[in-house]
């Protein structure tokens, strides 16, 4: 058993048996580290008393693709970071330039867009939860979120032909009238969810591995996670009533009415309590949205070459892991000067370290579950 | 030389029994191992909305073939700076140990393979445990951290939980008095009722840390594939690793046919000495002529002629099964000379199945909860061993030594026996609930004290 | 015929076995064939019509000692106690004290002038078939003549436990 | 016919071979499985006597001595680890100082 010794700053940690730490390289290529995280993790028999996030396994310089694309042209390549959140970065990304175009996108399409984005935060929590139970050792709750997830990915293929990619926003509305059963559809998925919520509660939220596993673990406090910048359920569950779709509402948010649910103490319990309200909240936001759908164009006029004029502009979201922020600057030609993406995964991420030190490695799973990152994002 | 030939005929002659029974395991096991493992498949398919493997064979029959096949060809690979020979030995001990536990086990009064040992169970749970070493040496010799830490957790774990099974073990072997497993089984026989009737809790205690010794979920630490990667098996490919899989599975045989052997009564039917439940011997029969009779009414849905022609089969095969299940049942109550002759298969036949189905519904159980509920930490894992289960079990032999003077004095013997036992479990019960609500109150878990002291238990 | 072969085997692997576990370098090779050792002990308990004291060899030496023996090698830092010299330079004094012993019991065969196979059979006092059950033989005198010592050995083993618990308790 | 001076010279070698382990090994972890080897061979002469004798008693003494070895066992262990955590060494020859 090799144990390495770590030399960092002459700091000498005190272990269970006197012995020297252990280094555990978790990743990248590990079940559960989603992807292509690397954590190097210092323990002390299993407990954690230091770790490392190494990323950019997956680094593919979105943002310095994006200066030699025009607009439109970058818009599927945002679709490729939160992976699993396609529609709400293609969103993010569309409302960005608009508003460097000062155009508006017509109320209909800000519906739908609504509509769409609500059911793909619904598909990306459902992912996390079933992930994150799988983490924990539920081998169950994953193929139940993964038939859920399967009718909204219906629905989008339905509507744009792409299930996980999907681009389905243009700048400047939607590209894509809504199909004749859109409504329909998404009413019935949204009916049926209500008891498979509560199917899934039904197996984690009493249960008491599921409680031991989660409750206490990775706390962040609300102190916390405003230094370290931690947005999106990350930051509700420690108790701060933070949401873009509230604070600086976007699209048709200031139309409908729905809750921030927030936790009290910031474990990974709050984290699961919240996430799972959310897809409450998803739901009743899309039941509003198809009762009235405003009919009229899709698209505002914009014309087919882009040229925004030269000045930079910030736009963010909320998207199903947090604040999605764009940051486009334009120099007046066809294609954006910089575009620098504020990555709700990565920022989260920062978080970590703070949440792992003193558990175990069983934690270190939970919390990486918790903080549902997508690497694709991550690393851009 | 002729002496050593002649001792050697001498032996083979003394022992080719039991020599017949152990190649027929040593042989059939990994098939039936297999087809656990499709069982479970299947079951876990069936629970989580999807279908499970299905294109090897129809309905995935031949599944575990194709997988047996697949792991004999595979590379098999050995870590540059792994201790060779450790790593070799390792997976052998893990499946030899569990092979040879099997010898002292009883499927039936008909089949065991070594008759009448001394100290029958306490052989079968003592082989077993030996199948540690091949856990904890393999995770050594893998020069892997996960491995490692795989290693440690199973050792800590195992040593922990054996405590609470073998206390468990005595309180259901107060009852019997014997450790031979035939006279276990007898004795229950007896009494009329099954021992995990009678002693509950310990049945419970039992069950639980069987779970642990075995690695199945909520207790699979040692190889949480969402923590250690497979744990142990990290670094093992190929044959190696299906030879612990093999280890694995025939450990859950092992363990389920010792609860049951203890505590459900070994070959005897439910309550085995009230007759008005007779009727339960033609269950086997019963059960073979409703599949029989299921297939029939499939045949018309079959999409392909070839299909129906082989329901057709199965479905004859099932009568065929079922006449010569009730044949031994019903011959003698027309001709009372003929009982006698076929008191044997009856025996055999009847003893096999209640005994399998026993297993079976053990093993279901075990999957049940692997499908169903999230895993241990292993903080948590050490807490539950130490302060419930085994003040639990210590409790537990105690009161129920008391409650069996108890029922001496007052002279009741079979199920009258559960007047003293059923008080004397709860009484174990609350006292364990109590104990660990204090240790609770006294040390609430704080994470990183708690945590680093787990190993030291 | 039988018994000789399967005492000869048992024998050779225990002494063996014994012999590689004091010269092997790697400590945990050392505890594997230390295993080894106590299971053909085990083996010969077996042969010797001492079940009770087979299995308990097995699970008692086999299943605790021993994975506790492991269980604190795999704790211990182990790469680092490889490379160092394995062996104290009192060579010499442990040929000496073991050729003592050897001399001494020697001595004693030759003066009783017996060597094995002359003298006592085991098995012909008592044959293997008029045995009483073991493990009911050794319960009943284990808690009727010798209960005191049976009680006293508990004390020893409890007071072993809390002595172990505060030996490797962190002092904070 | 397998006498009794069988198992006395196995366990002869048995000791005598821990004796050797006991006095030459540096590492206290080996030194503590030699015991245990020697230990065994005591109990190969109890329980060789026992079969001798018919008498059980030899067989409760050889429990006896189990049972001895496993609180050794936990005893010298809780000390090699108390040891290693304050000098992290299991070596025999560096534990000379009485009290540290």
């Amino acid at each position: 058993m090799a144990r390495t010794t770590v030399t960092e700053s002459g700091e000498q940690q005190h272990t269970l048996l006197g012995a020297d730490e252990l280094i555990l390289n978790m990743g990248p290529q590990h079940p559960s580290t989603h992807g292509v995280l690397r954590v190097k993790l210092k323990l002390d028999g299993e407990r954690v008393i230091g770790s490392e996030c190494m990323i950019g396994y997956l680094h593919r310089g979105v943002e310095k693709i994006a200066e030699n694309r025009s607009y439109q042209q970058f818009a599927p390549y945002v679709d490729r970071m939160d992976y699993v959140a396609a529609v709400s970065n293609g969103l993010g990304y569309c409302e960005a330039v608009e508003k460097l175009l000062v155009v508006e996108a017509p109320p209909r399409a800000k519906v739908i867009r609504t509509i769409l984005t609500e059911l793909q935060r619904i598909a990306s929590h459902l992912l996390w939860l079933g992930t994150h139970a799988l983490d924990i050792g539920a081998l169950t709750p994953v193929f139940y979120c993964f038939r859920e997830r399967e009718e909204i990915l219906k629905i989008f293929e339905r509507y744009c032909g792409a299930r996980l990619t999907t681009h389905a926003f243009r700048i400047g509305g939607l590209q894509y009238e809504a199909y004749d059963t859109l409504e329909k559809d998404v009413e019935r998925f949204c009916k049926a969810f209500e008891s498979r919520i509560k199917e899934y509660e039904d197996l984690l939220t009493q249960n008491r591995i599921w409680v031991g596993r989660t409750k206490g673990v990775g706390i962040l406090t609300a102190a916390d996670a405003i230094a370290l910048g931690a947005t999106g359920p990350v930051i509700r569950a420690s108790g701060v009533k933070w949401d873009i779709r509230k604070a600086m509402p976007y699209a048709a948010y200031d139309q409908y009415k729905f809750e921030i649910p927030t936790g009290k103490t910031g474990d990974t319990y709050d984290r699961y309590l919240v996430r799972m309200e959310e897809m409450r909240q998803s739901r009743l936001i899309c039941l509003q949205a198809i009762e009235n759908i405003p009919s009229g164009p899709i698209m505002a006029k914009v014309g087919k070459v882009l040229k925004p004029p030269p000045g930079e502009v910030y736009h963010s979201i909320e998207a199903p892991k947090g604040e999605l922020g764009y940051y486009v600057v334009s120099d007046g030609t066809v294609q954006p000067y910089r575009v620098r993406i504020r990555p709700p995964s990565f920022v989260n991420l920062e978080s970590f370290d703070r949440m792992v030190r003193g558990h175990l490695v069983a934690d270190v799973v939970a919390i990486i579950g918790t903080l549902d990152i997508v690497l694709g994002e991550v690393d851009r | 030389m002729q002496a050593v030939i002649q001792a050697t005929l001498d032996f083979l002659k003394a022992c080719w029994q039991p020599l017949l029974c152990g190649l027929v395991i040593v042989a059939v096991l990994p098939l039936i191992a297999g087809y656990i493992v499709l069982v479970e498949r299947k079951l876990m398919a069936d629970m989580q909305a999807r279908l499970g493997p299905m294109r090897v064979g129809p309905h995935g029959l031949l599944q575990p073939i194709a997988d047996a096949v697949k792991l004999l060809i595979k590379e098999d690979i050995i870590p540059q700076d792994a201790d060779k020979l450790v790593f070799w030995l390792a997976p052998v001990l893990s499946v030899g140990a569990a092979l040879l536990s099997l010898a002292g086990l009883a499927i039936g009064p008909a089949f065991q393979v070594a008759k009448g040992i001394n100290i029958g169970i306490l052989f079968v749970v003592g082989v077993s445990a030996m199948g540690i070493y091949g856990i904890v040496l393999g995770g050594w010799a893998s020069n892997s951290h996960y491995s490692l830490m795989g290693a440690l957790r199973s050792s800590a774990q195992l040593v922990s939980y054996e405590t609470a099974a073998g206390l468990a073990l005595v309180t259901g072997l107060l009852f019997a008095g014997t450790l031979n497993i035939t006279s276990i089984v007898e004795a229950q026989y007896d009494q009329g009722i099954w021992f995990g009737l009678l002693a509950p809790v310990a049945f419970f205690t039992y069950l639980v840390a069987s779970i642990a010794e075995t690695n199945r979920a909520p207790f699979d630490l040692p190889e949480a594939e969402s923590e250690l990667v497979a744990g142990y098996m990290t670094e093992y490919s190929g044959f190696r690793w299906a030879l612990y899989f093999l280890g694995e599975y025939t450990n859950m045989i092992v363990v389920a046919s010792v609860a049951t052997t203890l505590f459900l009564g070994g070959w005897l039917r439910p309550f085995p000495r009230t007759h008005w439940l007779d009727f339960l011997d033609f269950l086997p029969a019963l059960f073979m002529i409703v599949v029989g009779a299921y297939c029939v009414v499939r045949v018309p849905k079959q999409p392909a002629k070839v299909q129906s022609l082989f329901m057709l089969a199965v479905a004859g095969l099932c009568f065929a099964v079922a006449l010569v299940l009730l044949a031994p049942v019903v011959l003698p109550m027309f001709q009372r000379s003929l009982a006698p002759v076929v008191k044997p298969f009856y025996d055999g036949i009847l003893g096999s199945f209640w005994f399998l189905l026993k297993v079976s519904a053990y093993i279901y159980f075990f999957m049940w909860l692997r499908f169903t509920i999230p895993r241990y930490r292993f903080d948590q894992l050490m807490r539950l061993g130490w302060h419930f289960l085994i003040p639990l079990s210590i409790i537990n032999v105690l009161v129920i030594g008391i409650a069996m003077i108890v029922g001496s004095y007052l002279h009741l013997a079979g199920g009258w026996l559960l007047l003293t036992t059923i008080p004397a479990s709860v009484i174990a019960l609350i006292v364990a609930l109590f104990i660990l609500s204090i240790e609770q109150k006294s040390a609430p878990p704080e994470q990183g004290r708690a945590a680093s002291d787990s190993y030291a238990g | 015929m039988l018994d000789k072969v399967i005492f000869y085997f048992f024998a050779g692997l225990a002494v063996i076995s014994a012999v590689l576990t004091v010269t092997r370098r790697n400590i945990v090779h050392s505890a594997i064939f230390l295993i080894t050792a106590l299971l053909a002990t085990a083996g010969i308990f077996l042969q010797l019509r001492a079940e009770f004291l087979f299995i308990a060899q097995i699970i008692l030496y086999v299943g605790g000692i021993m994975v506790l023996f492991i269980f604190v090698i795999m704790l211990v830092n182990l790469d680092v106690a490889v490379r160092q010299m394995q062996f104290a330079r009192q060579k010499w004094v442990a040929l000496l004290i073991s050729l003592a012993l050897a001399a001494q019991v020697g001595l004693m065969f030759w003066s009783a002038g017996k060597l094995p196979g002359q003298g006592l059979p085991v098995s012909e006092a008592v044959p293997a078939a008029q045995l009483p059950p073991n493990s009911e033989e050794v319960a009943r005198s284990l808690f009727s003549s010798y209960l005191l010592p049976f009680e006293i050995a508990s004390v020893l083993l409890l007071v072993a436990m809390i002595g172990a618990v505060v030996m490797a308790k962190k002092r904070t | 016919m397998l006498s009794i001076e069988h198992y006395l010279f196995l366990g002869l070698a048995l000791f005598i071979i821990g004796v050797i382990g006991v006095v030459t090994r540096r590492n206290v972890i080996v030194v503590l499985m030699s015991i245990e080897l020697i230990l065994n061979a005591v109990n190969i002469n109890l329980v060789a006597f026992s079969r001798l004798y018919g008498d059980v008693a030899g067989q409760v003494f050889a429990l006896f001595i189990i049972a001895d070895a496993a609180a050794e066992a936990a005893v010298g262990l809780g000390i090699i680890i108390a040891f290693f955590r304050n000098r992290e060494t299991v070596l025999a020859d560096e534990m000379d100082l009485l009290k540290w």
